[in-house]
């Protein structure tokens, strides 16, 4: 029998997965798959819980959640065409002239 | 099929919506009157926008204590009143910053007005809801706007400044959306009310802590992030460099006190349930933050960058006062904040005032130490209320921020964290350093080559403006009483 | 009567300000006759004052005004006319009047002279405060107002340089100075301890109260009280191993040696022993007063014998000085206090003269003090040889010179109290004092004239200032008759008590006395042989150990030098340069450097890449996971 | 049974593809198999009977936010496999799985609990969408409409930021220069 | 005028802001002129004082945040009354000996700001404007010292603001804790008010951590051994004026703290405090004095000669009898007038030469007649002697601390044997001998301005040696009256047994 445990701990690792992926990635777009990705892991875990609570918040969180996403996707990706007609280039080691 | 429902428009109280409409609203008029004519001049916009803004403020000025609307989404208690008041002035007082002498390319959108109200309606959603959700998304339309308004300075350093804020600004919304999902399958909810009830009937099951700590840990994360507290403060000092002066200065005060409600009410709560882990991981971060933040602020060459770091030591703070979790140590965080705002407001207004187009006096900073060396000599009157602010930064009595602090302290004390009160102390004098080093260029050194250009974006609101700051600065003493008293009363009656 | 109180008290305060108002304007010869002239009122007033006592035996007792009051204490301004003080006053002003009138011509080349006069009445207005004060915070205001005019005196002609100590044993006249200061002062700590002893006891600070509740206080106190003030004694005194400063503060103008140095400062420690005489009388402090008179005893034989072989004019006065303020603790300490009064005053008079034909001869000489030098100056100058003759001679005790009476007053008094080790040695110093008194007063007056080599041309001091030196030659010459006398004035009241020879001491006193002036006339005898003809150096003699060592003081200065005064420049300055600098202020210095520094090394992780960002922001949400795991599975 | 299988299908499955996301070089691939593994997600939301939120998963994600990332990934040409220098491997390998352990602990504690009310049953006999909108539309009105206006937001952010009057900055030009500009297209 | 210390304070920082619009040749005059009234008001406060009432006078009460317990609490008592009448003093005679011609109108300004904050420091009763006072203080005095200082201006004003701000946050949390304690005994109650915090008996235990926290305050601003430091730098770089007051009133911040908080606050902990502080104190005399011995610069001297002087100062204030209280507070006084008065005249020799080396020197007696005898006089009343003002503060002290601790009283008075090794040693040095140095040969000597300064304080050195009685009267008045306090207060024995009002009827007792 499939517990809530179970999708929690998938929703974990899908967590670590974009955590991981937001840690290596270096070109951002790429990053930002990572992140929705992360979003996606806890879209799982609320819809699973909402299931077995038998609860319709969970899945209105996730409801919200994936309209952030878009929303996040949509600035996002206006930045990063700012950025690349400036530098030609996504990589975000090159974006470190401020430090210190 | 089911029957519709049938809702009585009275008990849906509609009227604590209003603030966050008149915000919205306001936005909108923005667009449409950019529509019917483009081209208009900005002074146009910020007029409307203060404009906006201050019927916002009487509609919040106007609202009931301790009402919740709109199927209890929506919860007005004393600080989300207070909250909204403070958002609200603060952003009356940083707006009129774009009537600068100079063109600066953000302002030349009439969008950004646009955006900026929006986000105002975005933190006032914030911090007057307990739902998890409205939470969320609150704080994703505030940053969202924030990071295009970082954008819209349109120099590489904003574009970076923004990346950078929005991909960190996404992974912490991951750790958000993360941490109420724990929490969610914790308790069933996403209401704080309902979560604190049914976690307060869950702490005695075996094994669950760790998962309680660990939905707070997330959400600490979050929060930590939107309050940059160490190690999730790297983005504030690039992001401060990048944004304009006005926005730096807007961020470090609005954010940071729509954050601190919400943490609040969710730190609060974990608190109160006598979860002293939560409290102590707060403290440590705060005491961090504020000792790392110092140090790191001693080395700055920049005096933006300075005032960046400054503020995350800020930040850490009133973030020790949180820990606390006393009706004082609640009200001290409005407090300070409110005091912070002027003073804060002040010096980024004098950096904004003595902006370049392009960078004079140092390769990389807008505002380095140089620029105002010998200040007193050109212009006697800026180098004394730009010390004055510094001054007030640094906490030397009377001026603003001493207020905030010593409040803090107190609270720190009442609360027998007397190492606490002392750690601040000694912060306070590291802090005192680097805050004296403009004071010392201004005053002590000799002027470098400098036309007269201290001055250079000036116009009679940004005197205006100065003047505002300096007079609260200097005045707060004779402010702290209605402030404490209605700050401690709307607190305590929120039951914080 | 407390007018003349007044008087005698402000008039040389008046002539001090009088004087200082031309202190920076040259030389007007005025200011030395108003000065001397209202010396000379205070003098009189003394002498009424004197009269006055002699004849009621009452006492004036006068408080001008509140000084300090805090807590319990109360100090006013309060004089006091008794008999111990109208005698210091007579005599002080006496001899004061005088020097100021010699100075008159000692000092009429000085372009200073105007300032020399202002600093000599200030002076003795500072002495007239110590004397007259009926507490011990009015002496000690005049006991620091002495020490300060000292060392304005001494160090008068501060434009003088710095020499080697072997060129010269005092440096300079304001190193001189300088010494003399800070030695003083050492002892005054000692006395302001002594003071705050008796106030803490006694719940006050004058004579009378003190005094009167001496006898409630335990041993202790009464101890310690006595050894303090005596210590401060010793240091206006110059005992030993105070001594010092003495000797290097003849570099200060000769009148000054005779007034300060001679007459009455260097006894004011003697005379807070007498004043402080119930404290010394009880039996208590026993032991202190007889260390007092072994002291002084040792004191005496000590400087007669460096004075033996010295060769400079005034450094002999000095350590005869030196040696009779060792009689006169003497007297002091073994309770013969109206003897040591006396003597006080009998060597006030003939000292003074002494130093005050120094200084003619000094004038005569072109400011030449090696005696060696000298020689044959009785042609140019014949009052100034009777002059120092008589000094001499009443210096060495010869009868019936005031020296006799009063030098074998003390030394009988040494048999009556049994002390016969004191006793020999002072009687020995007494023929050592002969001696060395006479070796100078040869080599300087008789024998070849040795001058002439150097291009002097000796002259004899101006008329006016031989006739003020007279009364102090009568004074040295008769003050002895007086004895008896003053003893009964000096006894009547209630301040002294009497000191008398016991019966057996009585019988054996012309014996005593013979034997003494045996010493003294020996020792005269014995000069006259050596050195009346003229000098002949024997060198062997001159090469010894023991005359070496006289010469170098006993290596005393050398000692103080090598061992107080370089360790402490040195350690001074290793305290600034190394404990200040090196450690407490780099440890302050440090601990903001490394503040700073630890911000240079924190901002690196501010790389600016977005990636370590991100790193850290998972570092610090898994150590947060990590810490809550922890955290939660150990409760 | 068919629960169980559907969940370590899709479980195995989607771990797959999100680690080609978060692993793979080329970007094409990154995306597309992250497309795919939202769609996998889909199937799970619709195992757990939250059919609308599947479909809004399908279509909001899978439809809208890749179509997006494909559009954005024209732009960018970087259909190249895309060179990424990583300095600190063994960091994020330990960062990765230390955070991966404290999830599964965090995770399996005894989290689910029978004695918690549903505060927003869905009704009975009524489709899930049918629920969903019974709630979103009183209870969630407020975020719903919030939500619009983050919309609004992130569209007029996406606008502005890729409009073509980005292309010149006022902020970095010379005033002077600028109104000489103005002047000069006054004269066209 | 029963507000006359409203005026007192606020006075100066009207002129100054008003000074902005005063011209600049005429900004010296203007100087003088607010600074002459201000010590005219003084001297009228002390006129209209009443010197046997030993409590405070001309109290003005306005609560600010009465929430929190902050009021605007004014009031003087004889311990007070004369060092602000100092402060007035100081500033004028400093002002009109002041020869700065760079930035006069910056200098001007700056210092009657620090008038104010030095007066409001004197006469605050509530412990949140006293800190304000306290802490404002140091701007102008950064400012003063980092603009017309020395080669090493910025580095000593710098750890000047620091090293004092530093301590003084401790203090802060240490007030900030005595509030707590009053609230928590005041039936909840915010009360800043010292009088109202003297009202509190405080645990044993409690007062000793709050003495320590204030004492770091305080002995920073003293500054007391090993936290000295800063002052050697501060008074070495600040031009003459800046010394004169750092040297003359703001250094006696720090002790005027012990004597209105440390003493009848914590009565039991200061008793329990003796011993170590005497230790440090006598470390204090002792080693400054040796270091001032060893320094090659005048003012440094004279630096080191305060470090040492208020080590006396301070050994007195813990000496818990009424002479050596009384005696510690005129030693303030004194020292005030006289180091500032040292200072002054190091400037007018800085001012001619452009040096302060003592090896620069010599043989200034004969050049600078009048010069060398204000000096000398100086010296004197520096070095303790009677009948100048130096003695009597110093008298008393080492008086009643003989009650304490006789080794300790000897070893303290040291003092006035280290004292007068150094500083004839510096007389010695800079005015004896023949002028080697042919730039020291056409020195000119006090000119009309610098006799002006000067005189008064020449006058105050002799007329307060002679006559100390006005002054110390009041002072011992409201001594006694605090003592008596405390004792009432004390709770250990201990501390009933060395708190002396009087020793006559504590030995009736």
């Amino acid at each position: 029998m499939i517990e809530l445990n179970d999708y929690l701990i998938l929703s974990g690792l899908l967590f670590t997965i974009g955590l991981v992926g937001v840690l290596r990635r270096k070109n951002l777009l790429m990053l930002f798959f990572a992140t929705e990705v992360m979003l996606n892991a806890a879209n799982i875990a609320f819809a699973a819980t909402s299931h077995y609570y038998n609860d319709l918040s969970g899945q209105m969180f996730a409801f919200f959640i994936i309209a952030v996403a878009a929303s996040e996707v949509a600035v996002g990706l206006g930045l990063l065409i700012v950025l690349y007609k400036r530098h030609g280039t996504l990589d975000l080691d090159n974006l470190a002239s401020m430090k210190g | 099929m089911f029957e519709p429902i049938n809702i009585s428009f009275t008990s849906l109280n509609m009227i604590t919506l209003a603030p966050m409409l008149i915000a919205i609203a306001g936005g909108l008029i923005i667009l449409v009157i950019d529509l019917i004519k483009a081209e208009l001049h900005k002074s146009l916009y910020v007029m409307l926008t203060i404009l906006i803004l201050f019927i916002d403020f009487g509609s919040v000025l106007g609202l009931n204590l301790n009402e919740r609307g709109f199927f209890d989404v929506m919860l007005i208690d004393g600080i989300a009143i207070v909250s909204q008041l403070l958002i609200l002035a603060a952003s009356m007082l940083f707006i009129p910053l774009a009537l600068t002498s100079k063109r600066f390319h953000e302002y030349s959108y009439p969008e950004f007005f646009a955006l900026f109200l929006f986000m105002i309606a975005g933190f006032q959603f914030m911090v007057a809801t307990d739902n998890l959700i409205l939470i969320f998304v609150g704080i994703e339309t505030a940053s969202l706007s924030l990071y295009t308004l970082i954008a819209l300075h349109n120099r590489n350093n904003s574009y970076e400044a923004a990346i950078k804020y929005f991909t960190m600004g996404a992974l912490s919304a991951g750790l958000y959306a993360m941490g109420s999902a724990v929490v969610y399958a914790l308790t069933g909810s996403v209401e704080l009310y309902q979560i604190a009830d049914i976690l307060q009937s869950r702490m005695a099951e075996p094994g669950i802590m760790i998962a309680i700590l660990g939905g707070s840990v997330l959400l600490l994360s979050a929060f930590a992030f939107k309050l940059s507290l160490f190690p999730f403060h790297t983005w504030a000092p690039d992001v401060y460099e990048g944004a304009s002066a006005p926005l730096a200065g807007y961020m470090s005060v609005v954010p940071k006190i729509a954050a601190f409600v919400v943490a609040m009410r969710i730190f609060g709560m974990y608190i109160d349930l006598g979860i002293e882990w939560v409290r102590i991981a707060i403290l440590v971060l705060a005491v961090t933050t504020m000792t790392l933040a110092n140090i790191m602020a001693l080395v700055q060459e920049d005096v933006k960058r300075m005032l960046a770091y400054s503020s995350i030591s800020h930040a850490g703070f009133v973030m020790a006062a949180l820990a606390l979790d006393t009706t004082k140590g609640n009200t001290g965080i409005f407090l300070y904040y409110g005091l912070f705002m002027f003073t804060n407001l002040g010096a980024f207004t004098m950096l904004w005032i003595s902006r370049h187009k392009n960078r004079v006096f140092h390769e990389r900073y807008d505002h380095p130490y140089e620029k105002f060396a010998g200040l007193i000599k050109i212009m006697p009157m800026a180098a004394v209320i730009m010390a004055l602010f510094m001054l007030s930064l640094a906490g030397v009595p009377p001026f603003s921020v001493f207020w905030g602090k010593i409040y803090i302290m107190s609270a720190a004390i009442d609360a027998g964290y007397v190492w606490l009160a002392i750690i601040m102390g000694l912060n306070s004098a590291i802090a005192a350093y680097y805050y004296l080093k403009l004071i010392v260029y201004m005053f002590l050194m000799k002027p470098e080559e400098n036309d007269g250009t201290v001055t250079y974006n000036l116009t009679k609101p940004l005197i205006t403006i100065v003047g505002i700051a300096v007079a609260a600065t200097i005045g707060s003493v004779f402010i702290m009483q209605p402030l404490i008293s209605y700050i401690y009363y709307m607190v305590s009656a929120s039951g914080y | 009567m407390e007018k003349f109180v007044y008087i005698a008290l402000f008039a040389p305060f008046v002539s001090s300000i009088f004087a200082a108002l031309f202190g920076m304007s040259p030389k007007k010869t005025f200011v030395g006759v108003i000065a001397s002239l209202l010396l000379a009122t205070s003098f009189l007033a003394s002498a009424l004052l004197a009269m006055f006592v002699y004849q009621t035996g009452g006492t004036i007792h006068v408080t001008m005004m509140d000084w300090i009051g805090a807590g319990d204490l109360s100090i006013p301004f309060g004089f006091v006319v008794d008999q111990i003080s109208v005698t210091m006053m007579t005599v002080v002003t006496l001899v004061s009047t005088v020097v100021h009138i010699y100075s008159i011509g000692y000092m009429d080349h000085d372009k200073s002279f105007n300032r020399f006069f202002s600093y000599l009445s200030a002076f003795v207005f500072s002495m007239m405060v110590l004397v007259m004060s009926d507490n011990f915070a009015g002496l000690f205001i005049g006991w620091e107002g002495v020490g300060v005019c000292s060392w304005l005196l001494i160090g008068f002609w501060y434009h003088k340089e710095d020499v080697s100590p072997e060129e010269n044993p005092s440096i300079s006249p304001s190193w001189a100075a300088n010494e003399a200061f800070i030695v003083n002062r050492i002892a005054d700590l000692a006395m302001l301890v002594g003071i705050f002893v008796l106030y803490w006891n006694t719940g006050s600070l004058q004579y009378d109260v003190v005094f009167a509740n001496l006898p409630y206080l335990n041993q202790t106190v009464l101890t310690t009280a006595a050894i303090a003030l005596f210590i401060g004694a010793m240091g206006k005194s110059a005992q030993f191993p105070l001594h010092t400063w003495l000797t290097d503060a003849m570099e200060g103008p000769t009148p000054v040696s005779a007034l300060i140095h001679a007459a009455t400062m260097v006894t004011a420690g003697v005379f807070l022993v007498i004043r402080a005489n119930p404290l010394y009388s009880m039996p208590e402090v026993g032991e202190v007063s007889y260390f007092i008179a072994a002291l002084g005893t040792f004191v005496a034989f000590f400087a007669a014998s460096m004075a033996l072989v010295n060769r400079d004019l005034k450094r002999i006065i000095a350590y005869s000085t030196l040696s009779q303020l060792g009689y006169m603790f003497a007297a002091a300490g073994l309770g013969a206090y109206w003897i040591a009064l006396f003597h006080l005053a009998a060597h006030a008079f003939f000292k003074a003269l002494l130093f005050l034909g120094a200084g003619n001869v000094m004038h005569a000489m072109d400011d030449e003090l090696d005696i060696f030098k000298m020689g044959g100056l009785k042609k140019s100058m014949r009052w100034t040889y009777i002059y120092m003759g008589v000094a001499s001679l009443a210096l060495a005790g010869i009868p019936p010179l005031a020296g006799f009476f009063s030098k074998d007053a003390i030394i009988e008094t040494a048999f009556n109290e049994g002390t016969i080790v004191l006793w020999a040695i002072l009687v020995v110093t007494a023929g050592m004092t002969a001696f060395y008194s006479f070796r100078q007063v040869f080599l300087t007056f008789e024998g070849d004239e040795r001058y002439k080599e150097f291009g002097i041309h000796p002259h004899e001091m101006y008329k006016y200032v031989l006739v003020a030196m007279s009364p102090l030659a009568l004074l040295a010459v008769i003050a002895g008759f007086f004895q008896g006398g003053f003893q009964t004035f000096i006894t009547s009241g209630d301040v002294m008590p009497n000191y008398a020879m016991s019966e057996h001491t009585h019988h054996l006193v012309w014996i005593l006395g013979s034997i003494v002036l045996a010493f003294a006339v020996g020792g005269v005898l014995l000069a006259r042989y050596k050195y009346a003809s003229g000098l002949k150096r024997e060198m062997k003699c001159e090469n010894s150990f023991i005359y070496q060592l006289l010469k170098n003081q006993y290596y005393v200065p050398q000692f103080y030098a090598e061992f107080i005064s370089k360790p402490y420049a040195m350690i001074s300055e290793k305290m600034w340069k190394t404990v200040d600098m090196k450690i407490i202020d780099i440890t302050v210095d440090g601990i903001a450097k490394f503040i700073y520094s630890s911000g240079d090394d924190t901002r690196k992780m501010q790389t600016g890449n977005l990636s370590n960002y991100l790193n850290w922001m998972s570092f610090g949400l898994v150590a947060l996971l990590i810490v809550a795991a922890i955290s939660s599975v150990i409760g | 049974m068919y629960e169980q299988i559907a969940f370590y299908l899709f479980s195995v499955l989607i771990i797959g593809l999100f680690l080609v996301t978060v692993l793979t070089k080329n970007v094409l691939y990154s995306m597309t198999s992250l497309a795919a593994g939202m769609v996998l997600i889909a199937g799970i939301f619709f195992t757990l009977g939250a059919d609308f939120l599947g479909v809004v998963q399908l279509i909001v994600y899978v439809g809208a936010i890749m179509a997006l990332y494909a559009f954005a990934m024209m732009f960018f040409d970087v259909t190249k496999d895309v060179k990424e220098n990583n300095t600190n491997g063994s960091l994020i390998f330990l960062l990765g799985g230390l955070t991966a352990l404290m999830f599964v602990i965090i995770m399996s504690a005894p989290i689910m609990s029978e004695n918690i009310q549903a505060l927003y049953p869905p009704m009975a006999g009524v489709t899930n969408p049918q629920a969903v909108g019974m709630v979103l539309f009183t209870k969630y009105l407020v975020p719903f409409e919030v939500a619009a206006v983050m919309l609004l937001v992130a569209m007029i952010a996406g606008i502005i930021l890729a409009g073509k009057k980005m292309d010149q900055s006022l902020t970095t030009e010379d005033d002077v220069i600028v109104e000489i500009d103005i002047l000069e297209e006054d004269e066209k | 005028m029963d507000n006359i210390l409203s005026v007192l304070v606020f006075f100066p920082a009207v002129a100054g802001l008003l000074g902005f619009v005063v011209d600049k040749n005429s900004i010296r005059v203007y100087g003088i002129s607010v600074a002459t009234v201000e010590m005219l008001l003084a001297v009228w406060l002390w006129m209209s004082f009443d010197g046997t009432n030993a409590g405070m006078q001309f109290v003005e009460s306005i609560p600010l945040v009465p929430d929190f317990g902050i009021s605007y609490y004014l009031g003087v008592d004889g311990i007070s009354i004369f060092i602000v009448i100092m402060a007035a003093l100081m500033t004028l005679l400093g002002m009109i000996g002041m020869s700065v011609e760079k930035d006069i109108k910056n200098m001007i300004i700056s210092l009657l700001f620090l008038e104010m904050t030095m007066i409001g420091v004197f006469v605050s009763l509530d412990a949140i404007i006293f800190y304000l006072f306290w802490e404002l203080s140091l701007v102008p005095m950064l400012y003063i010292i980092g603009a017309w200082g020395g080669p090493l201006r910025i580095y000593a004003s710098i750890k000047f603001f620091l090293y004092t701000f530093t301590g003084s946050l401790i203090m802060l949390v240490g007030m900030l804790f005595m509030a707590h304690l009053y609230h928590g005994v005041s039936d909840g109650i915010w009360s800043f008010s010292i009088t109202d915090w003297y009202m509190m008996v405080l645990p044993v235990n409690y007062q000793i951590w709050l003495f320590l926290a204030f004492f770091i305050g305080f002995a920073i601003k003293v500054p007391m051994f090993p936290f000295h430091t800063w002052l050697p730098y501060a008074h070495g770089q600040a031009p003459t004026i800046g010394s004169v007051i750092l040297a003359a009133v703001l250094l006696k911040m720090g002790t005027y703290g012990f004597v209105r908080f440390s003493l009848p606050l914590f009565p039991d902990a200061s008793v329990m405090m003796i011993e170590p502080i005497m230790v440090i104190s006598i470390i204090m005399i002792i080693y400054a004095a040796m270091v001032a011995y060893a320094q090659e610069d005048i003012k440094q001297v004279i630096a080191y000669s305060s470090v040492s002087h208020m080590g006396v100062i301070v050994l007195g204030t813990f000496a818990m009898n009424a002479e050596a209280i009384s005696g510690s507070i005129f030693l303030m006084l004194s020292h005030g007038i006289v180091s500032g008065a040292l200072f002054m005249l190091v400037g007018v020799i800085y001012d001619r030469r452009h040096t302060k080396l003592m090896s620069e020197f010599g043989g200034l007696a004969s050049v600078m007649p009048k010069y060398a005898v204000i000096f000398g006089i100086m010296l004197m009343a520096s070095v303790g002697l009677p009948l100048t003002i130096g003695f009597v503060g110093e008298f008393l002290v080492l008086l009643g601390f003989y009650k304490v601790s006789a080794i300790g009283a000897i070893l303290a008075g040291s003092t006035i044997v280290l004292g007068a090794v150094y500083m004839l040693t510096l007389y010695k040095r800079t005015f004896f001998g023949p002028v080697t140095n042919d730039e020291n040969k056409k020195l000119f000597d006090l000119n009309g301005r610098e006799m002006v300064s000067l005189v008064p304080l020449v006058i105050i050195v002799i007329w307060l040696g002679v006559y100390p009685k006005p002054i110390l009267t009041p002072i011992d008045n409201s001594v006694k009256a605090m003592l008596s306090f405390m004792e009432d207060k004390a709770r250990t024995p201990e501390a009933k047994e060395r708190i002396i009002v009087s020793s006559i009827t504590k030995e009736a007792k």
